[in-house]
């Protein structure tokens, strides 16, 4: 996978053949994610797109191994830890973290705010004393631009984008290298979600963080993106860097997902196409994610690959 | 379906032959013989008595022949009653507790849907407020008092009603009013909860902005959608009001197994006790069993859960 | 209201905001969960008077039996079913007088009870002062309760949150168990335990624990699985906090408002058990009294001497009363989105 | 004017909450056309579920209109009994909720529900209802309408059950049709269904529509007018083309920037700094005036009245008072301007 174009940069997550089915071999099993293989460079941000039920969600929490993998391997930092058992998970949990979706569900409603930033610092005893706890509490807050005054209230007296702050500096707690981003703006106001992406991509900057940036928001998901991997039915369908992907979609999947992207433009509007895709017989045998052009990934069978050779 | 059913009564028997096996070796572990309470009788006497229950056998040996005998539909022999097979002696007082845990059953989950209804729809009102000090009332009031306050107003002083015994439908009334009020009480509480639930939902919304007045939302829509999740809870609280009654039988002399097995306690009539806890689990877990089939044929959601989905 | 002025020239000026620090408001005052429950709480007229009621009566059954030195078991044959009777107040129905075949006749001459001597609540068949039994027998019936509650605790909260958290197979192996009990009737289990078991006070109480820590679990397991899907524990996870760390942190704190509430409404239930095993005897052991042996008592002669079972029926149902509206009244502060 | 279906003035509405009176409507006027679509956007909290939600007379029992006039037929809504309320909801005032996982019965097939506002209002015969449920299924695209008729909600998707709602809401021929955030809960591709349905429906059926949505990609499509909120009053309302390319009002301006375009290339979004004024104490003046760089001494004092911009465009900020200093819009929306520009001068040429 290593492809032309990046063949000098450091890979800082490396997944293979990921498989996560639930209720495997029932019945009711359900391939939520069927064999993704990807990169994620060191200090970019792959955004992750699908729609509901794509698998983006069960993706993240794979990789972070909040589900145990069905197979495949997931290599971080020069380390598989697809197969790792919960308890040596402990180590790892330090250098890679999660923002969630939902501000309203990911702080603990009975804590206060500065114990659910501290709580990875507890966990890992990274504060010398109380007081240092207190110290590094209120230095999140305020990368976070949160009032460190807030640190003794509690969840419920904060809006959703406060919220989603909070949720932020309690990722950056143990000073992680990798973030696993899912979905963290779909619940905020337009206006909102603004300032948590800038706040996201200052922070970024600063600590040269790695994102992984699911969304199912076309346009949020280009402006925040390097490279972008469309997901659909548990399957990785294109992957390729933002531009291509935006500027030259290759799977029919990907186009109809581009075209129904509502632009806030009249004009535009007026003469949107929007294409159509055969939801009822998305695959066909043979099929698999080839690079068809240097650093675009699109799957598809042997035939298809040939014409863009 | 069929597997669905099959898989539940595999289940349900394994579940009624494990409860036989703890209550026989509970009831085995007890000190006292089942004789003490009788008149006193000679070593041979004893003996001969043993001989024929078997209890001078290896207690493994015992439990295997009574699992036996369970098998093939035989609870045992009451020590008491003439040695009456438990069996019959289930068999002839069935009908008065039936009689009475249907009654009250029927009685009291049609008041308690009435009334809960009421209290959800005028929800905060008086209406509402009247409704929770009656099912508050029902709830606490034991049915053992509720039964000797209405055989002593009802009965003995007004005459209005027989005051003890079995003589007809007249003698079910006194005792099934006694035993209605928890259901009612506590189905009225259910019902308001999941109306009130049911009325804050979307599509209740949905049906007043299609134009439907009050009643047809509630009548159309509401009642069904807030009775399914009552129907689980009306099926075991039967066989709870089955067992509740035999206080209330006793105190009015009524002949039914509840009664039965209140003697059969008191004068360690160790087969009897058995041999009802096995029919008490019995309707049990058929109570939960059918209304586990009936909530999938009334809700479309479980019905047809499988497939379908276009 | 104001005066309405016009705006003037001057005041089209750009105040020039510092938007970069735009003050950070939070919503409303600083109130932890806990102090929005009381708050709650303590609008609720009818779960206070309830609360302060219990209060009362527990108060007097357990401080009253020091104020009132008669022995509640001291039989005196000679002094038997008397009527209540309040000093010399001539109040109907606490004035001693008693109606016997048609005649209402002075129960207390008749049965030459010396001067100075009244029993309130009367006295039952033997003799014994049934001020002194109840109040005795409400503690009992109160202790059963609040023991029986908390063992309900102890094995159903622990219960709960393992069938919760455990391994799929660990929990159908907890749910078979709780299924096979709850197969067999509540009442019918206490009776077989009872049955088994040494008759007395711990034994009732190992009974009535023995089926109601039931419903505690299942309700615990429930919201278990429901709390264990919320991204602040998967976050949790995430940090590395070990499941048994997690359930301390965060799913205990979370649970409280269920185990109070369900705690609420065990204690009626252990009441309503207690005293039915009482009443048809195999309850508490002669001569000590609970409200159900009392009752079990005055029902026998309910029919000429009303007073021996009203008042114990009484105190039963007022207890049974105050903790359900009690239960009621914390489920809607702990919950309010049921207004 | 005379082909004005519905008129709203002065709305006033109160919710009064534990923490005290939420002012959620304040001062909301507006009129629909007949056949028009109007869309209301704002962020949540900003009044638009409420507002519609009046004129349909559905919101939650702590709600009190304290003003207004909802003028319907010449009839103040208001005003009349719920029974007379009834009559008019479903037949003609039909609304369409955002959730259309949980906005349908279900224990009641969609035929019968489709069917159910018929049968309410007229006196069509069951069988007849039922007819015209399948052609209306058909029409909102439900493949094998008539068997599909029998089954239950949840044996579709979300999207079809959207489309199932909508059945209903057209089947009839409402005058008014009220959409609550009809697409928010769904994914890109079947909003972009729905919304194509939505706008060949208003054409074979000329129905009036009401789209209320905080997405402003999705009303550049749809709507012919649009009216912004903000903080329980709306800031400034015109045609599509006049708020999406010369708008007045910074929140909006803000709002329009802070969407990334798939079309320009964005380095870094421009978001509309701090929260949403507190409805329960509101300012005094402008209640964007916090929040926004353009912000003058009378926004403290004063509320703006609504400045004329042309016969259709009108905005409530005190920037558009002679006397006023000359404000530049950000950059971007100089842009929009000019593409505007660019765009009239092609048509007219």
């Amino acid at each position: 996978m290593a492809d032309a174009q990046n063949k000098d940069r450091k890979v800082a997550v490396k997944v293979r053949h990921l498989k996560e089915y639930f209720n495997a071999g029932k019945k009711d099993e359900v391939k939520a994610v069927d064999d993704i293989s990807f990169d994620i460079y060191e200090g970019e941000t792959l955004g992750l797109v699908g729609e509901s039920g794509s698998g983006k969600t069960t993706t993240g929490r794979s990789i972070i191994r909040l589900y145990d993998p069905t197979s495949g391997d997931i290599h971080f930092n020069g380390k598989n830890i697809a197969k790792l058992k919960k308890r040596q998970l402990k180590d790892f949990r330090k250098n890679m973290q999660m923002i969630f979706q939902d501000p309203y569900a990911s702080l603990d409603p009975r804590m206060k705010v500065k114990d659910i930033i501290a709580e990875g610092i507890d966990v890992h005893h990274l504060a010398k004393d109380n007081a240092d706890r207190d110290r590094q509490v209120a230095d999140l807050l305020k990368k976070v631009n949160l009032n460190p005054g807030f640190a003794n209230r509690y969840p419920s007296e904060f809006s959703g984008g406060q919220r989603q702050r909070i949720g932020i500096a309690r990722a950056l707690a143990v000073q992680p290298s990798f973030i696993i981003a899912d979905e963290p703006i779909s619940a905020l106001d337009v206006s909102i979600q603004a300032q948590v992406v800038n706040l996201l991509q200052d922070i970024q900057e600063e600590q040269n963080l790695t994102y992984l940036f699911i969304a199912h928001d076309l346009s949020m998901v280009k402006h925040i993106s390097d490279r972008i991997a469309v997901l659909y039915k548990g399957k990785i369908v294109e992957l390729s860097t933002t531009d291509e992907v935006y500027n030259h979609p290759l799977h029919p999947y990907t186009q109809s997902l581009l075209s129904a992207v509502p632009i806030p433009d009249p004009e535009a509007e007026r003469n949107h196409k929007i294409k159509t895709f055969d939801h009822n017989h998305p695959f066909k045998e043979g099929e698999e994610l080839r690079e068809v052009l240097p650093g675009h990934y699109l799957y598809c069978d042997e035939a298809t690959a040939a014409k863009y050779a | 379906m069929t597997k669905y059913i099959l898989k539940r009564l595999f289940y349900l028997v394994l579940t009624l032959l494990i409860i036989a096996s703890i209550t026989f070796f509970m009831m085995k572990g007890l000190p006292g013989t089942p004789y003490t309470n009788q008149n006193k009788m000679s070593p041979t006497q004893l003996a001969a008595l043993n001989q024929k229950y078997g209890f001078n056998k290896p207690l493994f040996e015992q439990y295997l022949m009574y699992m036996n005998n369970l098998v093939h539909g035989d609870l045992g022999t009451s020590f008491q009653f003439n040695n009456e097979p438990v069996t019959q002696l289930i068999g002839d007082h069935i009908g008065p507790s039936m009689q009475l845990g249907l009654q009250a059953m029927i009685l009291g989950s049609l008041l308690g849907i009435v009334f809960g209804s009421i209290a959800a729809i005028k929800k905060n009102t008086w209406i509402d407020s009247l409704t929770t000090i009656v099912s508050i009332l029902g709830l606490s009031i034991p049915s053992f008092v509720l039964a000797v306050l209405l055989q002593y107003y009802l009965g003995y002083k007004l005459h209005w009603f027989p005051v003890a015994l079995w003589h007809g439908f007249s003698s079910s009334i006194l005792p099934t009013l006694a035993l209605a009020a928890f259901p009612l009480a506590s189905i009225a509480r259910y019902m308001r909860t999941e109306m009130v639930d049911v009325l804050n939902s979307d599509y209740i919304e949905l049906a007043k902005a299609k134009g439907d007045a009050s009643w047809q939302v509630i009548v159309k829509h509401a009642l069904r959608n807030s009775l399914i999740p009552i129907i689980t809870v009306v099926g075991p609280m039967a066989v709870t009001i089955m067992t509740g009654s035999m206080v209330v039988e006793s105190i009015f002399s009524i002949p039914g197994i509840g009664d039965q097995f209140v003697q059969s306690i008191l004068t360690n009539d160790y087969p009897t006790i058995m041999g009802l806890t096995l029919f008490y689990s019995f309707l049990m877990v058929v109570v939960i069993l059918i209304v586990d089939i009936l909530y999938g044929i009334i809700d479309p959601r479980i019905r047809l859960g499988k497939g379908g989905k276009a | 209201m104001s005066q309405y002025l016009p705006p003037e020239e001057t005041e089209f000026q750009y105040v020039s905001n510092d938007l970069s620090n735009i003050p950070q408001e939070v919503s409303g005052a600083s109130r932890t969960y806990f102090q929005d429950v009381k708050r709650r709480f303590v609008h609720n007229k009818v779960a206070m008077v309830s609360f302060f009621l219990l209060i009362l009566i527990v108060l007097i059954a357990f401080v009253g039996p020091f104020f009132v030195p008669t022995d509640p078991n001291t039989q005196n044959v000679l002094f038997a079913n008397l009527p209540p009777k309040l000093g010399n107040l001539n109040i109907p129905g606490l004035n001693g007088m008693q109606t016997v075949g048609g005649k209402t006749i002075n129960a207390y001459q008749a049965a030459h009870v010396p001067h100075g001597t009244y029993y309130l609540f009367g006295t039952d068949y033997l003799g014994r002062d049934l001020f002194a039994r109840i109040l005795y027998g409400t503690r009992l019936s109160i202790i059963v309760a609040i023991v029986a509650t908390l063992l309900d605790l102890l094995i159903g909260v622990p219960y709960g949150i393992i069938s919760g958290l455990a391994s799929e197979r660990v929990d159908t192996f907890l749910q078979r168990v709780i299924e096979i009990i709850s197969s067999v009737p509540d009442l019918i289990v206490v009776i077989l335990l009872l049955i088994v078991l040494k008759p007395g006070l711990t034994s009732i109480i190992i009974a009535i624990a023995f089926t109601g820590w039931i419903t505690m679990a299942r309700l615990i397991r429930a919201q278990v699985f429901k709390l264990k899907q919320n991204e602040y524990v998967l976050a949790s996870e995430t940090l590395g906090e070990s499941k048994w760390k997690i359930s301390i942190r965060h799913l205990l704190p979370n649970l409280s408002s269920t185990i109070i509430i369900q705690t609420m409404f065990s204690i009626p239930t252990a009441i309503f058990f207690e005293a039915f095993l009482s009443f048809i005897g195999i309850g508490i052991p002669a001569p000590s009294a609970s409200l159900g042996t009392l009752m079990n008592d005055g029902q026998k002669a309910f029919h000429f001497l009303p007073y021996q079972m009203w008042i114990p029926a009484i105190i039963l149902s007022l207890i049974m009363i105050t903790t359900n509206l009690l239960g009621d009244g914390m489920r809607d502060a702990f919950d309010p989105q049921s207004d | 004017m005379s082909d004005k279906v519905l008129e709203v003035k002065d709305l006033e509405v109160d919710f009064s909450t534990l923490n005290g009176t939420v002012h959620a409507i304040r001062d909301v006027s507006f009129d629909l056309n007949k056949g028009e679509t109007l869309a209301l956007v704002g962020e949540s909290g900003s009044g638009k579920s409420v507002t519609v939600r009046s004129v349909i007379q559905l919101y939650a029992k702590n709600a009190k209109v304290t003003n207004g006039e909802i003028t319907f037929h010449g009839k103040n809504l208001l005003e009349l009994s719920p029974k007379e309320m009834d009559k008019i909801r479903g037949k003609d005032i039909s609304m369409i909720f955002q959730d259309p996982m949980t906005s349908l019965d279900p224990t009641m097939t969609i035929g019968k529900q489709v069917a159910e506002p018929l049968l309410v209002h007229h006196d069509t015969s069951e069988k007849e209802a039922m007819k015209r449920a399948q052609e209306v299924l058909k029409l909102v695209g439900i493949p094998n309408a008539k068997e599909r008729m029998h089954n239950y909600p949840h044996q579709f998707s979300g999207g079809q059950r959207q489309r199932i709602v909508i059945a209903m809401a057209i089947i009839d021929n409402p005058e008014i049709l009220i959409a609550d955030e009809p697409t928010t809960a769904l994914d890109v591709t079947v909003q972009a269904q729905i919304i194509s349905l939505l706008k060949d429906l208003q054409k074979k059926i000329g129905t009036s529509i009401i789209f209320i949505t905080h997405d402003l990609g999705v009303v550049a499509g749809i709507a012919d007018r649009v009216a912004v909120m903000y903080a329980g009053k709306i800031i400034e309302y015109g045609t599509t083309d006049e708020i999406y390319y010369d708008p007045k009002h910074p929140y909006t301006w803000g709002l329009l920037d802070s969407m990334p375009t798939l079309g320009l290339e964005g380095k870094r979004l421009k978001a509309i700094p701090g929260t949403p004024a507190n409805l329960i104490d509101p300012p005094k003046g402008d209640a964007f005036a916090p929040r926004s760089e353009y912000a003058m001494k009378i926004d403290e004092r004063l509320q703006p009245p609504f400045f004329k911009v042309t016969d259709t465009h009108y905005a409530a900020t005190w920037l558009l008072d002679p006397k006023a200093p000359k404000v530049t819009p950000p950059a971007s929306i100089q842009e929009r301007y000019n593409q505007y520009q660019k765009l009239r001068g092609e048509n007219d040429g």
